[in-house]
């Protein structure tokens, strides 16, 4: 079927219009389709959450979260894989935020418009693009074989250590960015010197927006499962220092459901993962509006 | 136009942005223990003024100046000045109020904490320079019960107080008050002009006022400037009352600006 | 003293920043070093055009891989991008308040969900419907594309939707004051101005998309044959890491470094191209 | 249905040989073994390490994945003392100290509503290789053959194109899963697949739907098959060392192979050793 050319609007009669349609009626068209659309896609997101929360809850109780996994995770609970998750984001956490931040402060701060800073800013940006399997294979090689650290909570929380540096350093730039320049002027004013200025006037506001961003790359670690299950490992044991191979819950997940083990075990891992996130979430969202509200 | 006898004397000074210039070639010579007013309509270069006195201008990249500047005889551009010294002796107070978010104590100690003088002396002794700066600020009946709540709650005419009282807890010896009444209600106002008038025997003070009555009541003497040039200045009541040039005259009777 | 601190606190700073970076020059050179020698073997043309690939016989071409990379993320975006836009004009425009306090919070927990629950999730549904409606054994293209469609959905409804919130009352104000309707004004004054937070927000989601491995390796099939329709099983680069990488060893490791190390230049490619988009846009 | 052993009773059976083999732990504490290599092997020997430790709080074990032949590499350069192996070891790797611990029967795998229920092994590999590609040249429905596979590189995988390939590829065409999970759970979903797992797998269990493991040449993929001989796709499971092990590693290893080791990988699915295989 070919389409038809319109007619030549050569009889075109006052008040009749061929082939147009009244706004308002665009209007009404455009609204229940961006509605039913939107809602679509709303009620599939959450009935994700609703589908692993109801087939998750149910196995959840004290001893699933305080036993250690037995055969392979079928029986028992899931408290290495807590213990793993928290210990691997924890490492990565605490060395990414040093440096980014850092990075963040430099970036804000004292940059200057040159090369050096071009070169740092680009880098930053093109490391929030890798893929986290391509931060898996460098943790790999870097870690695990060329440092000899092994499959080890320290291996896996250095791979996520870069991975949520970018975040990092965005977010917090963001925040140091935000901070009303009357703040510097003040401290400046005042006889500061810069470092001064930053530390006393600058940082203070920046702080929250600075903590959000480190609680979202939390979120992030804890997600995870490529790049952690190259360098960290898959083992079960309670993992004992930072040297010894630990299972994130992800990780624990991934395995429970793709080997069959276990379903309930992995539906239950599941859940307490998005409750976890579900916390951090909320975490930093009363960051953000104390932040909103303090701003104000 | 400048005497050895003072406290800040600017000469052949020229400022520009980028390729824009802002302030021609201004001569001018701001005595000790005077409030010098210094007006003019927008865009006159008057806050660039001010915040070259303690080169606040530096933080731009785009400023470019020429002429020298002497503080008590001494260019505060040579290479030996420490610019943040420079800054503790010549404070200043913006256009809209900009405490820090931190309690009312911390932003009126926050200069005196970032001075080598204060570290080792004790807790009480930094609650002394705060009671003292806030009490010329006149605010100190004010805030006097509630020191620790946060800055951000007083009214726009406190705050404004408290910026002036964390200037003076650095014991200045040049306040520069850039339009420093420019949101405030005539209450305000009265009470941040009677402190100037106080504090006038112990600093010097260059304030550029919000409207010619304000420069009337608080200055000493008054420059006029106009499209970044010096017209005119004088003793407060010369240039009132006997204005030398036309533009002075038309400004201050309110046929522009 | 003062001094010193000071020239010290930027050094630090300058010193933190350098070495975050330098981070990406190590990644780089390790992950070079590892693969090169095998494309080097090989030969650059055979590797990456290559439509074998079968290590056990030292059989490494990865064209295949490309085209799965390739077709999955466009179909993410296909699907992905209107469907994330439209939602997003319902959070900033459409949605009452209540509605918007439920939903926003509710996106962003799902732009936190793991990867593998997305996968897991797809495996269990989208993969079964595709096989009894459509046909195939289901593992395909076109579940990968739903599937990363669906996580890349959080990303591009909440940047977008910040964009479209972050636009100055009058342009709204101005335009409805005209006549217009909230479409129109919609349509011709917000998604304009907001487009490069728009823009932002797709490249970000399509970046989420060509990078993303678990999820993948549970709905594509993972098949190494080139896919003749949206309905065949086919392997995109990271699943080919992810899935092989737990037994490799010698040429075999090599040649999936060197799958690493043409997802890497691809990804830096893109980089480098987003980020001259949206800095000529900020010009 | 696997019949479970009573928790309780194994209790007591563990009190009653602790004594046992506390003598056997040599009274050592604080020692370490490392472990590393197929990741097929590695549940079960996380299993019998939890068991062990049990039994020896001295001991700790700790087990890596990589695969086998990284577990191979890591015994050669000692930063394993034991390494896991679920195929066989080639020409070069057969001078190092090995042992058999279990074997694996494969069994092939097809939707319990699927009319084929036995192939020869020719029909596996025309199947494989991609020479019959619809179930009704098998004498099925007509239905294109949705093959399933594993990745390049697994042991199964290799045991797989060892016992049933002879040499030639699996068609690229083919469906890929990295685990024996993954094709189980796609094999019960869809009535055109057919793949190939772990023997100790196709069992049922608690939220996951049956599946039917096909008969190889008439004969049924069961433990009592693989011991009399009778089916032949199985391949073992190694443990491997740079030479005989000493100390703690061997007292592991010994556990492995004691008679309670062996039962507690019997009742994973696995084929005992002791039983042997009828050759």
């Amino acid at each position: 079927m070919k389409p038809t050319k319109p007619p030549p609007r050569r009889f075109n009669f006052r008040g009749f219009k061929p082939r147009e349609i009244k706004p308002q009626t665009v209007e009404k068209i455009v609204k229940g389709f961006v509605w039913s659309v939107a809602l679509m896609v709303i009620a599939v997101l959450i009935s994700i959450v609703v589908f692993i929360l109801y087939k998750g809850l149910p196995v959840i109780n004290w001893g699933f979260l305080t036993e250690i996994p037995r055969k392979m995770g079928r029986e028992g609970g899931i408290s290495s894989a807590i213990a793993g998750t928290l210990l691997v984001t924890a490492v990565a956490v605490f060395i990414a935020m040093p440096f980014g931040i850092g990075t963040a402060f430099y970036l804000a701060e004292y940059t200057r418009g040159n090369t050096v800073t071009r070169v740092i800013r680009f880098s930053a940006e093109s490391l929030a693009g890798i893929p986290s399997i391509v931060y898996g294979l460098f943790g790999f090689i870097f870690f695990v074989m060329y440092l000899n650290l092994g499959w080890s909570v320290l291996s896996g929380g250095l791979t996520l250590a870069i991975m949520i540096l970018p975040t990092i350093i965005r977010t917090s730039e963001e925040a140091i960015r935000s901070v009303p320049n009357t703040y510097r002027e003040v401290g400046f004013s005042l006889g500061g010197t810069k470092w001064q200025t930053i530390r006393g006037a600058v940082a203070p506001s920046a702080v929250r927006g600075i903590a959000n961003g480190v609680i979202l790359s939390v979120g992030r670690s804890v997600a995870e499962t490529a790049a952690v299950v190259l360098t960290a490992g898959s083992a079960l044991r309670m993992p004992a220092s930072l040297s010894s191979p630990a299972r994130t819950m992800a990780v624990h997940f991934y395995i429970l459901a793709t080997e069959g083990i276990s379903m309930e075990n992995a539906y239950g891992t599941a859940a307490i993962l998005i409750i976890l996130i579900f916390f951090i979430n909320i975490v930093a969202n009363t960051l953000i509006n104390r932040f909103v509200a303090k701003g104000r | 136009m400048t005497t050895s006898s003072d406290k800040i004397a600017i000469k052949d000074f020229n400022f520009y942005f980028n390729e824009k210039q802002v302030i021609h070639n201004l001569n001018l010579g701001i005595p000790p223990n005077k409030i010098f007013a210094v007006i003019g309509p927008a865009n006159s270069g008057i806050t660039t003024l001010l915040r070259s006195l303690n080169r606040l201008c530096d933080l731009s990249h785009e400023a470019r100046q020429e002429g020298e500047i002497l503080l008590d005889g001494r260019n505060i551009r040579a290479p030996d000045v420490s610019v943040t010294e420079l800054r503790r002796r010549v404070g200043i107070v913006f256009d809209v109020p900009t405490p820090l978010p931190m309690s009312i104590f911390d932003n009126v100690a926050y200069g005196p904490r970032l001075n080598r003088k204060t570290r080792g002396k004790n807790k009480s002794a930094l609650s002394g320079i705060a009671e003292e700066a806030l009490r010329q600020a006149a605010l100190w009946d004010e805030v006097k019960d509630r020191l620790n709540a946060p800055a951000m709650s007083l009214s726009g005419g406190q705050q404004q107080r408290l910026c002036l009282a964390r200037v003076l807890a650095l014991k200045p010896e040049v306040i520069l008050l850039d339009r420093p009444c420019s949101g405030l209600d005539p209450i305000s106002t009265a009470k941040i002009e009677d402190s100037l008038i106080e504090l006038k025997n112990r600093f010097t003070i260059v304030i550029s006022p919000h409207n010619i009555q304000q420069a009337g009541r608080v200055s000493d003497r008054i420059a006029f400037m106009l499209m970044g040039r010096l017209i005119e200045e004088g003793a407060n009541a010369d240039v009132f009352s006997n204005p030398k040039d036309q533009r002075t005259s038309d400004y201050i009777t309110g046929r522009f600006g | 003293m003062r001094k010193f601190k000071e020239k010290l606190s930027e050094r630090i700073f300058f010193a933190l920043a350098l070495s975050s970076i330098s981070v990406l020059a190590l990644i780089t050179l390790f992950i070079f070093i590892k693969g090169v020698p095998l494309i080097a073997e090989v030969g650059a043309f055979k590797f990456i055009f290559g439509m074998s690939w079968a290590p056990g016989r030292g059989e490494f071409g990865i064209f295949p891989m490309i085209i799965g990379s390739v077709s999955v993320t466009l179909g993410a975006a296909v699907l992905g991008i209107p469907v994330g836009i439209c939602c997003s004009i319902f959070m900033a425009e459409f949605a009452p308040v209540w509605m918007r306090n439920i939903f926003r919070p509710a996106i962003q927990l799902l732009a936190g969900i793991p990867s593998v629950v997305y996968g897991f999730w797809g495996l269990l549904f989208v993969v079964p419907a595709i096989r009894n409606y459509l046909g195939g054994p289901g593992l395909s293209i076109l579940a990968g594309s739903v599937i990363l469609a669906i996580m890349i959905l959080p990303t591009i409804i909440s940047i977008s939707e910040v964009s479209l919130l972050a636009l100055p009352r009058h342009y709204k104000e101005g335009a409805l004051a005209l006549g217009m309707t909230h479409w129109q004004t919609i349509r011709s004054v917000q998604l304009p101005a907001a487009k490069s937070g728009i823009v932002a927000a797709v490249i970000l989601g399509i970046g989420r998309a060509i990078g993303e491995t678990m999820a993948v390796i549970m709905v594509l099939g993972n098949s190494v044959a080139v896919p003749q329709s949206v309905l065949d099983p086919v392997r995109t680069l990271t699943t080919n890491i992810g899935i092989e990488m737990g037994y490799a060893s010698g040429g075999h490791q090599q040649a999936l470094f060197a799958t690493g190390i043409v997802l890497f230049v691809i990804i830096m490619a893109l980089n480098v191209s987003a980020q001259y988009i949206t800095r000529r846009k900020i010009k | 249905m696997k019949v479970k052993f009573p928790k309780r009773a194994a209790f007591v059976m563990l009190s009653a040989v602790i004594p046992a083999f506390m003598s056997s732990c040599g009274g050592k504490t604080g020692i370490s073994v490392v472990v590393a290599g197929s990741t097929s092997v590695q549940p079960y020997v996380e299993m019998l390490a939890e068991e062990y430790e049990l039994l020896c709080p001295g001991i700790v074990v700790d087990i890596q994945g990589g695969g086998s032949s990284a577990g191979v590499t890591a015994v050669e350069s000692r930063t394993a003392d034991v390494g896991m192996s679920s195929r066989e070891l080639n020409e070069k790797e057969r001078e190092l100290w090995s042992t058999v611990i279990a074997k694996d029967g494969l069994a092939l795998i097809a939707h319990p509503d699927n009319p084929v229920d036995n192939l020869a092994i020719g029909q596996i590999r025309d199947i494989y290789s991609g020479k019959i590609t619809n179930w009704r040249e098998l004498n099925g429905a007509d239905a294109k053959i949705h093959i399933i596979s594993r990745e390049e590189g697994s042991g199964t995988r290799s045991a797989f194109e060892d016992m049933v390939m002879a040499g030639e590829p699996v068609t690229p065409k083919a469906i890929v899963q990295n685990s024996n999970g993954a094709v189980r759970l796609l094999v019960s979903n869809d009535p055109n697949a057919v793949g190939f797992i772990s023997l100790g797998l196709i069992g049922n269990q608690a939220g996951l739907k049956p599946v039917k493991a096909l008969k190889l040449d008439g004969v049924s993929p069961t433990r009592e098959n693989v011991i009399n001989g009778g089916y032949s796709l199985y391949r073992p499971f190694l443990l491997v060392a740079e030479s005989e092990p000493e100390g703690a590693a061997k007292l592991f290893v010994d556990f492995i192979l004691s008679e309670e080791g062996q039962r507690l990988l019997v009742e994973e699915g696995l084929v005992s050793v002791r039983e042997g295989t009828g050759e």
